[in-house]
This record gives C-alpha cells, structure tokens and sequence, in this order.
C-alpha cells in the first residue's frame, strides 16, 4: 500500500478530485495549508502593494494499493497542470499497514468495498 | 460647531421643571422632546462607533492574536473614560469660566438635576435637551477620542501602560482641548476657532498623539520585512459600516437638535463619506491595479474624519471637495509618506485621523458658508482671519497635544512599562496579556 | 405611501427660517423636531441596511472566496450612487412636474436651502422635515436597490461591469421608476397607484433587474453538480438581524413623520417579517424535516419584503396574512421553481425579493383600510379599483424594469464586459478582482 | 418603572384623531413627534438586543457546533412571541383591571386605533405616544426574556421542546408577572412595588427560570473535565457592545418620553455599565492574573442588569455603587458558586441576569431618591417601605417563576421532551437540530 | 518507531483521546480534514436538501516505539467505531527518525520521558 | 529522499523558517494543528482560570535529499528550541517517489531548480 500526498492549487481541487474519481480512487482526505515556494502572490494593503511567497494550497491524501499508483500519479498531474510556477507536487511513500475503523479488517482490503 | 453659549444665569433654568414644559413663557429655555429624542440616539450612536464599530474596524485590521487586545482596549477606555468623565472630567472641560481648564464645580455632576436644561447650545436657543444628557454626550467624545490612539501603537502594547496612559491623557490631553474649543469660555473659542464635531478637538488631537506614541514605542519586530495582512476583513468592513452609522450621531448630533442644521451636517457627513470611499477606490484601480474592501473602507473613514470639523459650516459641494482631498492625502499618507520615514503607525490612526483633521480644520476656514450658519463665513466668502485661526488651533492643539502625549507616555513608561516584551509580540498579546484565544474550535 | 403633495408655492416655504419655529402661522408648515429627529435616525437606519446589513447577509451565503467581492460591491455602490443622487439623480426623481421624469432644477441640490421645510409629506402636512433632509432619506433608498441586484450576480462578476451597470441602472431604471410612482406629478401616482416604503420602486424593480442579470451572465460554472452551503452562516444571521432593525427605518420612516401611521406602519412590518420567519421555519421543518437558521432569516426578510407596500395601508390582520403568503411563496420560488426553471440567481434576489414586491403589490389593493389611511381602501372595502391599478403598476413595472435592465447589462457587456473569467471564478472573486484574502491565519 | 396610570375614560382618547394634534385642548393627551420619534427608536433598540445581539453574545461564547442553535433559538422566539404578544399577550398583560392577569379585550389588538394616544404614561401625561407604538415596544420585552433564558440549558435541548417552552413561558410566566407589576391594576404594582425597566419582569424572572431548566435538563455530557472555550469571542464583543447600546433603548426608554427622566435613566445605564465592566476586569487582573475580554463583556452585562430596575429612580452616584456590586456578586457566582454547586447553567443566564436582577430590586428600593421622581424614596431617604416591598416583589416572583417554570419545562418533557440525545449533543445542536454547519471552507 | 494516522469521526475525538492515553499514548497531534468516502451528510440550503460526500473528519497522528502500535490500534478502533459508513481508517508507517527538541535527543527515547 | 516533519510552536515559525532557508531548505508547506503533550497552557473564562493541555502548535513539512537532512534538523533545533518543556518534536520519514506537477518531473530532479 502506498500513500500519495499532493499539494495543489486549491482552485483546481474539484478537477482533480473528479480526475481521481475516474482513476478508482473514491476515498480522500483533504485540508487547506500554505505552501512557501517559487510562486509570489501580490496583494494590496491600504495602497501597498506587496508580495508573499506564502500561498494558500490543498493538501490531498489518500492511501491506495500499489496497481494503482500510477494511474493516480498521472490523473493529478493531468488535471492539476497549469504549466505555471507553482502547480505543485506529489509524495508516495509505503504504509506498512491500514486498518477499517468499521470493520476491523486490516491491510490492503479495508482500502475497497468486496461486493 | 459646538461654539456654544453659557447661560449667564443657569440657576434660573435650574428650577425648570418637566412639567413646566406646557407652557413656557417665550424667551425661558425648555427641554424639546423632538430634540432629546434625536440627542439621545445620537449619544448611543457615538457609544456604537467604540464599541464594536472601530473595535471591529481596528480589530479586523490585526494579526489573529491580537484582536482580542484591541477589543479589549476599546472596552476598557469605554468603562475607565466613562467614570473619569462622570467624576471630575465633564467638570474639567465645561463648568467655569477659566480660558484654559475648568473647575471641580460639577464633579460627580455634582448640582445638575435632571430637571436642568443644558446651558450650552448650537442653533436653538429656546429648544434645548436635558444638561445631563448634554453630559453623556459628551463623554461618548471623551471616549473615543483616546480608543483612536490604540491603532499607532497596536500589536505591542503592554496592556496595564495602554490604561494607565489612556486615563492621563483623557485627562492632561483630552480636557484641556476640549475647554480650550468647546467651552465658550475656552482661549480658542473665544478667538474665534470653530469645530463643529471634533475634527480637532478628536481627529488632530488623538492623530498627533498616535504618532508620537508609534514613534516613542518603536517598530513591531520584523516590521520591515513582514507582510501583514489583516486577519479577518469582514470584520474590518462590518467595523467601517458601524463606523459610518454611527458618525451621524457624532457628526449630525452636535448641533444639538433636530433642525435644518442637523440635516446639512447629515448631508455633508454622507457625502464627504462618499466621495472619499470613491476616491480612495479609484486611487487603488489607477495606482495599484485592483480596487480594495480595506481601501473603500478607510476611504470613507478618511472622508468621515474630514468632514467633521466643518460639517456644520459647509454645503455639499464642499463636503465633495474636503472629501476628495481627504481620501488623495489619506492614501498617499499611508502608501507613501509612511513608507518612506519608515515609522510603524500600525492602524494608521495618524496617517488617516490626524492627517484628515488637519484638512478639516483648514478647510473649515477656507469654506465655511453663511448660507449654513449666518455667523460664519470663510476664505471662499472674503473672510480671511478664520482661515488663520483654524491654522492656529490645529498647529497649537498639535504642539500640545505632541509634547503633553509624549511627556505621559514617557511617565507610563517609566511607572508601569508600555512594550510589551518579544516573547509576549510573538506570542500574541490576546494571549500574554488576556490569556485568551480569540477563535478556538474544540469541539 | 410615499402618495406625496408637492407645493405649489414652493418658494413661499423657502423663506421659513430654523429660527421663525416658535411662531408658526396656522398655516405654514414648519419643520418639526419631533419628526425631524426620527426621520434623521430612519435614514441612518436605512443605510445600516445596506452596510453592513445587506453586505453580511449576502456576504455569509457566498464561498469564503467571494466574500469581500459581495462587501466591495456594497460599499461601492454607497459611494458611487450617493454621488449620482446628489448632482442629479434626486432632481431627476423629485423636481418637475413631468409625468415620466424630472428635470435638473435641484442638480447639486441647487437652490435647496438649509432652513427649507420638506415639499413632500404624507400624514403630517403642517410639521415637516428639512428638505435636505428629505434628499438623503430618499438617496439611501436609491442606493440599496441597485445593491439588492447584487445578489443576483454573486461569485461571477467583473467588477468594473458591476460598477458601470449599476450607475445606469440607478439612472435609466430606479429614477424613471421612482419618479412615476413617488413624485405626484409622475403618471403612475397619478393614476392612484400606492408604494408606501418601496415595494415595488425598490423590490419588484430589483427583483426583476436581478432575474434579467442572472439570465444574461448565465450559471456559474460547475452550477448543476456544485453543493454550495453559506461559508458563514452567523453572518447571514447577523445581515438579517440587521436588516430586521434598518427595515423599521424604512417602513416606519415612508410617512416622514413619528406618528401613528409610522406606529402602524412599525407594527405592520414588525408581525409580517415574525409570520413569515415563522412560516419558512415550519415549512422547513414539515419539508425538509428541520428547521433552519439561513431559512428563517430568509422568511423574515420575505416578510419585510412582502409588508413594504402595504405596511402604512394595512392593519395588523392583513399582515400576519401578507407575511404568511410572502413566505410561502418565495419558499416554493427558491425550492422548487428556482430548480425547476434551472437558472442561477445565486442568493435569490429574484426569488425573495421580487416575488414578495409582487404580492405586496397586489395585497395593498386587496387590503387598504380607511382605518389606517382614510383615503385609501382596498378591495376587501369594496374598492375594486385599487388592485387594478396596483396590479397595473406592478406589471408596468416589470416590464420597463426588464427590458431596460437587459438593454443596459448588454451595453455593459460590450463595453467593459461582465462576466468574469473562468480562472477568475475558481481562484474567487476576492483575490481575482481585489487582490485580498478575507481570512488569513498568518501570525 | 412603569408605574403607569390607566386612563379611566379611555373611550375619550379614542377619538384623537391624528389631525387634531396641532390644536389640543389643554388637559387631552396627545401624541408627541418628539416623543413617539424618541420611542420608535428605543423599540427597535431593544429588538436588535435579542437579534443579533443577545444572539452574538451566547453564540460565541457556546462551541463552533451549536452556535447556529443558538442564532436560531433568538430568531424563533422572535418571530413566535411577537405572534403570541399581537394575538393575547399584550392583552393579557395590559388590558382590563384585574390584579392577576388581564382579559382578552385588547386580542388581535382589537379596538386599538393607530390614531389612539396610549392609555400609559409615565413622566409626560400630556405628551404621549401611539397606543400601537406601546404595543410594540412591550412586545419586544416579550420577546428577549424568554430568550435570556436560552443561555441556561444551551448546548443540549431539543429544538422543539425549546420552542414549546418558551412559547408556553411568554404565556404562563411573562404574561402575568408583567401583569402583576406594569399593570398599574396588578397586584404588586397596587402594593407600590416599582420596576423602571425590567430587573424583576425580565431578569429575576428569566434568570430563575434558567435556573429551574439548567438543574431540570442536568449538565452536559462530560461537564466535568471538559475545557469549554468560548469559540469566537470577537462575536461576544460585538454582542455586548450592541447588547449595551441596546440596553439604552430598553432602559431610557421605559419613560415613554424622550425627557430628563429618560436622560437620567440614560446616564444611570451607562454608567452602571462602566462600573461593573471596570470592576470585573479589576477583579479578574487581581484574582485570576488577567484581565479578560470575555470578563469585561459580562461584567458590563451585570451591570446592565443590576441598573435596570433603578434607572429611573436613582442618580448618578447610587449607579456607580450598583455597577459595582452587580459585578463583584456576579463574579462570585459564576467564578466560585457555580463551581461549588456544580449545576451547568452554560452561559450563566441565572449567574448573571438573575443575580443582578435581585441586586437591582433591592438597590431601588435602597437608593430610590425623590430627586429622579419627585413621589418614590428608598431607604436613604428614610423610607423604610419600599426596600420592603421591593423584596417581597423578588421573592414572590423568584417562587412563582421558579415553580411554574418547572412545571412547564416537566409538560413540555412529557409531550415533546427537552433533552437531545448524547449523539446528538456530541455531534453538535446545529447539524443535530438544523443540519447545518456555520462555517464551511468548501471553495 | 512507527507513526499512526487516524481519520475519525469529530464527536468521537474525546473518547479517542481517553482510549489511547488508557493504551499509553499521552503524545498525539491532531486537526481537522475533510473526507471524502462512503458516507453522506444531508444538509439544507434555503428550501432544498441536498446530500454532500464531504464529511468534517479529525486526523489524529502520533509516533510510537513498535511495541505500542496494536495497543494503540486496538484502543482506537474499540472507541471510535460506530458500527455505520464512515467510521474512517487508521494507517500505519515507519519512521526513521525522530527528534526532541527540547533536548536535542534523536531515536526512540526522544519518544517517552524518562524519569 | 526524506520527508520531515517538525511539529513547532507557532510563534517561532518565523525564526524556523529564515533558519530553513539558511540551510537551502526553501520549499516548505505547513499547517496549524493542535498537540498534546506536556505542556499545559492556562486560560482564563468567567473569573475561572482553568488549565489546558491542548496547544495551537504549527506543523511543518518538507520533502529533501538526503543530504540535506541533518543540517535541516540541526536548523530547525537551533531555532524552535525554548527549553522549556513543549519545544516539539522532528519526526523523518521515507518518500519513495516524488513528483513536480508543473513539469512532471520525478524523482529527487523534482525537489529542486535546475539551473
Ligand atoms: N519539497 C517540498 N516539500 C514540501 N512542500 C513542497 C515542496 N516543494 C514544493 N512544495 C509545495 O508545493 C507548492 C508549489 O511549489 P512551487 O515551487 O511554488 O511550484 P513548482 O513546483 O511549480 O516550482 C509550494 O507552495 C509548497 O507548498
Ligand atoms: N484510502 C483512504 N485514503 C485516505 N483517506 C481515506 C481512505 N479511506 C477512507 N478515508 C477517510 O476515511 C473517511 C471514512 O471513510 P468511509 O469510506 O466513509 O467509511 P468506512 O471506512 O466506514 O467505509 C473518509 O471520509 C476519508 O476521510
Ligand atoms: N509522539 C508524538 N507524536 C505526535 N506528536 C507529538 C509526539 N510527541 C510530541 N508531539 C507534539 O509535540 C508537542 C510538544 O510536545 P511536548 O511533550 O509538550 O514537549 P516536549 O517535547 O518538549 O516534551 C505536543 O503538543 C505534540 O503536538
């Protein structure tokens, strides 16, 4: 099982979770960060303007089993490319176990529903 | 204007009972009912601009740690200013006839029934409000005027230097000011100086002190390189809107009555607003590309502060002059000039109040129209000495206001301390100073 | 009602000083303290509603990405149209005696003196207000119209297409409009058509304004398959609150005077705004299995919306019943007509306030009472004229407010353009058109 | 203190017409502009009391998942009570001469004309306002007594078996109490007992009754060890602040006059007010280390309710000693009684209105001076008997309140039931009781 | 070392809270997600319901030395199950490091206190 | 490749920051969270003064090169540290795979600008 997490536009959120869903991935989990990198946001304070390299992202993971990965991969890259600084990155990292509060069931079949 | 005429013989009206109202022999002054009514919404309306309209307006402005500092202080002034006014402050600024400060003669309103007209007055004469009523209206200026200051030197202030010097400056500051314009008995007064809501006696006289503190009291740390935007902009906005409300009381209120000049410095108050928020606005698309919620917003204030020192003299076309250079030297005050002499006034309560008050005072003399008030008329009508004197009593109300804010802040420093430590600024000072959190979601 | 008498010696009254008050002719009106000093406070009321009343209502129920944007647009309008009443729209709506538009003679308040009684009244002919006093109420009036529209518009609009539309809406729509019905030269007041505080000058001829525009900028994207809940449900409360409060300035102020028409007026809207929160509350909770915050809010505003009209015509029967229909209504409009018809008005400017306009139209016809006003009687008293026309006005209404709205959203279009981009759109309005982040959590 | 005088021929004032005004004969009642202008105003002052500023001042204070119960509760009982006071309450409370409870002749209001000058007066026999006007300003002390009550059992009720409640509460708890002490026919009113503006009729009664529910419905899940940080204190700022504006409207209002009684009541109030704000924050830098926004918002709260039975009767120096003890006891009680006796009052609805309520009954019967109102002497004065009959009002209200509020919340139990579930309490009242969430960040 | 990530039910945090320092675990770290899986929420938005995936979650995270791990797991899933659609998963991952820096101590001891 | 993450307390996030940046860390994301742990905080409600073990702390993450990763701690050690209990904690895990959406590059080439 592998975990992916990747840091997006918070704009183009509902591309890419609509990109995942056609990639077989149903389950995520999301919340708002602030991001420091190469993109610079200019905003206005009482006639200043002034620049931050602080901007505010989303960050989307979910755990998944290996097969799908790269289709994971690439559905993001797909849906969350502006072609511009600061579109973000993705991480994979190895869960060594996963567990379904639920049902107790652990490893790789809490990640899907067996009908 | 609040050149306001004492009753040489007040004891006379002391005994005016409410009842007697029915029939008043013509030339006795009686308690209007029409102009109570209005004076004491206006009264309220003042008390709605502290607490929470700047309140929120300076609370939105700050970091998230820091808003309930701001808060607090707005709510602090308002309880110690009040009990100071009550005590001997009222006393200080309008009973006596002394040119510099008044007496102890009404202290704990000490001799005013409630039966009592007010012994000052604008345009009626014969219809006045209640003297106690009067008081209260005058404390709610008394209690703005030092909530103004919290903006220089917000973010880093020690919370028990913050109250001690607000309580000094009410009174070394505040008081003598205000006699010195409001009291007809007052030097400025008796010159011929006018300000009819407080341009002066507030927006210069709170201005100046702000900068002196901002200077006194140092930069944020990292001021330089932060950027800091504010924390919660609704709020800001909510804060402006309660603002504007609430300055017809301020502004429309110190007429004293509900009569025709009320509804000409209602008139100039909203316009003044307007055109200064256009501006404004205008200024941020053409210099910085985008029009702003916190530009449109301090625009208006700009105009309101304007506008307050000759609400009562000048038509609207004026008011859309003042306003308009109001919001043009606000906007490069806080762009520009601050930027440049580098000094950290957080909430810009002298790069909008200060700096504004002083156009008005000018502009007080420059156009001032009998068509509004018969007795005064300004350079635009020939008359050259009133210009000069309003030059005069803002540049004197600023050296004073200047030197006596510095001296007290000085002595606050040395009795209780007024910067808060680093530890605390990073912290927060919602936290270091109240032990509080201003948003929490526990659940 | 607003069903006001212009004086055909205008001038005469021109010469009453604030002073000549105390020795009134039987005759000659004069300018009343009293009424003064509450007509004063409706029309700071009547701006309160608009900010930050208005502002928070609206601003709650958009995306936490648009908020500043609904904010902007409120403050922006206060500027921008307080200047247009002033140099000529308040000449256009009241001066003259034409039947479809006035003429420039009170450009720049031209000739409207300080000491000048009110031409216009409704029940106090004698104990007046101050003319300029009378320009602002009406001026606060001309500028929460073109705001209400702004809901119609939310989260996809170009700023610089909002400002010039609007401007020519309050010119080329809410004046003509204003005028047919509130000056008494304008062929609609004329013909005996009622609008007591504005439901059909300000709701129906917003609402509908409000379905052209959200019809001609077409749907936000990602419309069908977006859940949308309010990113600030408090602040709608606190705008509804608000809106609740100002409302009685409004209603309560249309018969510019503090009398028992304005009581009335006051309790008219005071049931009708509890009966429809009450209804919309029960309806969600029989429909939809709970009652809600954001539906009892819009109820109550229904309600306000609904009792406009008829609030200085009707008795406190016909209210609960007008506040019963205005909330069942709009309920249907926005849950399942807004659905079905399937287009994106996003806070429902058209389905809460222009319906409600409709059926207070309708309802003064059907429910004036001599008892409140003796000249007027609705269809209940046999008058079966009154609907007719009321429902003439109404649909006139409609139509030139439709028609001239999309003319001018056009002209806007190609002129600045209104619709804002796609990217802009998704990163959110604030940042897009304002460069500014409502919340921010750096410390 | 509505010690009001009941006209015998009423029938005689009927006739008034509103056009005979400018004439009246000498002894005949009238309606005052200025006064009816003063109490429009107060009326809707004491409405944006309850929303949105009761509604801010508990809604931050409780979790971020029960606010919107909270705003709900306040809009409810606003829309319910003001149909439950038009239909019967107002006339069980002011018609008829009976000492318990009035009829049903005044129901629907019926009889009561808009040009009817109203039959109660206090200060201004001759100059009064419309008896529609009275109606309205009664019903919206109606309105938020039953709404203080929501802080007692916050967090944890049933939405339905609240509504029931408190509907039930208006009618068998409100109703007569108001009866018994603003019905000058009412049995203590008779007796000489005197309540300016409510300390008894709405703090004493409510806070009882929060009392009687918070042990009734027991403590929230995990009351204990649970860390309960208020979740937005910015919005118990802006409730206190537009709750102490308000307050001037409920306070300096119960004169029904816009004179030098209502100027009175006015300075009391806010002075009051600053006091108990002062002394908590005192208290709280003494004995907690700090001083606290949420501290001095409710220290101004106490003190807002202690004066609110005296500021009518007492002057300026016996308000600053009420504000202070108003304050001290409070403290007392929610810092250290409340933790003692371990009952979960949540927002200290008994802590705060019900103690200051019984401080303020007493006081006027100790400070009570015939210098505010010529007839009515406390204690300092050397009256033995009001302070008497000041407490037997306390007690007789506190049992009668305390038992039949039981009774009801044990009706309301067995028909709807008061308590939600553990799930629903730990899933939060809003998505629980509303399905809804007050803040969501979805873009 | 081994660090757990718990996606929960909000209303259930506390009893978690008490599960785990019942298992030893006295050190977590938590915030609020938004997730997006099986379960659905109803909400009501001006005379309309409407049914939203995207459910307010806490994320519960903390680092333990290996014999903790199925106490942990076991005290998490007995408190924060209900049985429903949308109890929510517990993954698990190594960790290499782990530093203290209060005292500058690395490894498996900066994870406990020594007394 | 290593991810850290480094639980801070906030009010030093300026300080961790400029450190980072000193130590060639410059892409950084991170978030508020709360913790709990030893420290306890106290607050103050209606003349209470209660006490808290539930501290607003900052959590900062960032992937980097191996080599990078001590320095990165030795700097974010220097600068959080208080010595007073509550400082946080450093915890450093492995990526297996790394992704720049911008360009689709992948691998430890994604982690940096390749001039
Ligand atoms: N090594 C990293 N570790 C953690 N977050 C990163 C890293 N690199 C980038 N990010 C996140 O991704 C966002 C976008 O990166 P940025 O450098 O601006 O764009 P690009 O990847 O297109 O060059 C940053 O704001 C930051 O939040
Ligand atoms: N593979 C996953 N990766 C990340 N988060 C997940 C994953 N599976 C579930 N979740 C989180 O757990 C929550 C509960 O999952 P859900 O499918 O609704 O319940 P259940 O596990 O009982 O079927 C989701 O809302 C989501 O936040
Ligand atoms: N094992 C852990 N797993 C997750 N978070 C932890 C762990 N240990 C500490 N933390 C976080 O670090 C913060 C500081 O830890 P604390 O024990 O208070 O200080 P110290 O490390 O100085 O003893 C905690 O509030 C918690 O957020």
């Amino acid at each position: 099982m592998k975990k992916i997490e990747a840091i997006i536009r918070k704009p183009l959120f509902d591309e890419v979770r609509e990109a995942l869903h056609e990639a077989d991935i149903d389950f995520i989990t999301y919340w708002d960060v602030t991001g420091v990198g190469n993109e610079k946001a200019g905003s206005i304070f009482r006639a200043k303007v002034y620049e931050t390299r602080f901007i505010q992202r989303r960050l989307i993971t979910f755990v998944c089993r290996e097969h799908l990965v790269d289709k994971a991969i690439d559905a993001i890259v797909r849906s969350a490319k502006t072609g511009e600084l600061g579109d973000g990155k993705i991480f994979v990292s190895d869960i060594t176990d996963s567990v379904r509060i639920r049902t107790g069931e652990r490893g790789p079949e809490s990640l899907f529903i067996k009908d | 204007m609040k050149r306001v005429f004492s009753l040489i013989a007040l004891v006379v009206f002391g005994s005016v009972s409410i009842f007697a109202q029915a029939q008043p022999a013509a030339s006795e002054p009686i308690i209007s009912f029409g102009n109570t009514a209005w004076m004491i919404v206006a009264t309220a309306m003042v008390l709605l601009m502290t607490i929470p309209g700047l309140a929120f307006f300076y609370g939105g402005l700050v970091r998230q740690k820091n808003i309930l500092n701001i808060l607090m202080q707005c709510f602090a002034i308002m309880a110690a200013v009040t009990l100071q006014w009550v005590v001997f402050g009222y006393s200080l600024v309008f009973s006596g006839d002394g040119s510099f400060i008044g007496n102890f003669d009404w202290a704990m309103l000490k001799g005013i029934r409630i039966t009592d007209v007010s012994p000052f007055f604008i345009s009626q004469e014969h219809d006045r409000i209640p003297h106690i009523l009067y008081v209260m209206y005058q404390g709610m200026f008394a209690v703005i005027t030092p909530a103004l200051i919290a903006g220089a030197f917000a973010e880093r202030i020690k919370f028990s230097g913050f109250l001690l010097f607000s309580i000094l400056w009410a009174t070394f500051v505040y008081d003598p000011v205000a006699h010195w314009i409001w009291n007809p008995a007052g030097w400025l007064a008796k010159m011929g100086a006018i300000d009819f809501a407080g341009g002066t006696v507030v927006h210069i006289n709170a201005g100046i002190a702000s900068l002196v503190a901002a200077l006194y009291i140092g930069k944020r740390h990292n001021y330089v390189n932060m950027t800091l935007p504010p924390h919660n902009i609704p709020f800001v906005a909510l804060g402006a809107g309660l603002l504007w409300f609430g300055w017809f009381g301020f502004n429309a209120g110190s007429g004293l009555a509900a009569d025709g000049l009320a509804a000409n410095a209602f008139l100039t108050t909203h316009v003044s607003a307007a055109t200064a928020a256009f501006v404004w606005m205008g200024l941020d698309w053409i210099l910085n590309k985008k029009p702003t919620t916190v530009g449109i917003s301090t625009g208006a204030v700009a105009g309101l502060a304007g506008i307050t020192q000759a609400a009562g003299f000048v038509s609207v076309g004026s008011a859309i002059i003042i306003g308009a250079i109001s919001s043009v030297v606000c906007f490069w005050m806080v762009g520009v000039a601050k930027v440049k002499w580098n000094y950290d006034d957080t909430l810009d309560a002298f790069g909008v109040h200060g700096v504004a008050g002083f156009i008005g005072a000018i502009a007080t003399g420059i156009f001032a129209t009998a068509l509004v008030q018969p007795n005064y008329s300004g350079l635009i009508e020939g008359n050259t000495a009133l210009v000069g004197v309003q030059t005069l009593m803002a540049v004197v109300v600023a050296v004073y206001a200047g030197l006596v804010s510095w001296l007290l802040f000085w002595i606050t420093d040395k009795l209780v301390g007024v910067r808060a430590s680093k530890k605390e600024e990073s912290v927060g000072l919602d936290f270091a100073m109240h032990k509080e959190i201003a948003y929490t979601n526990v659940d």
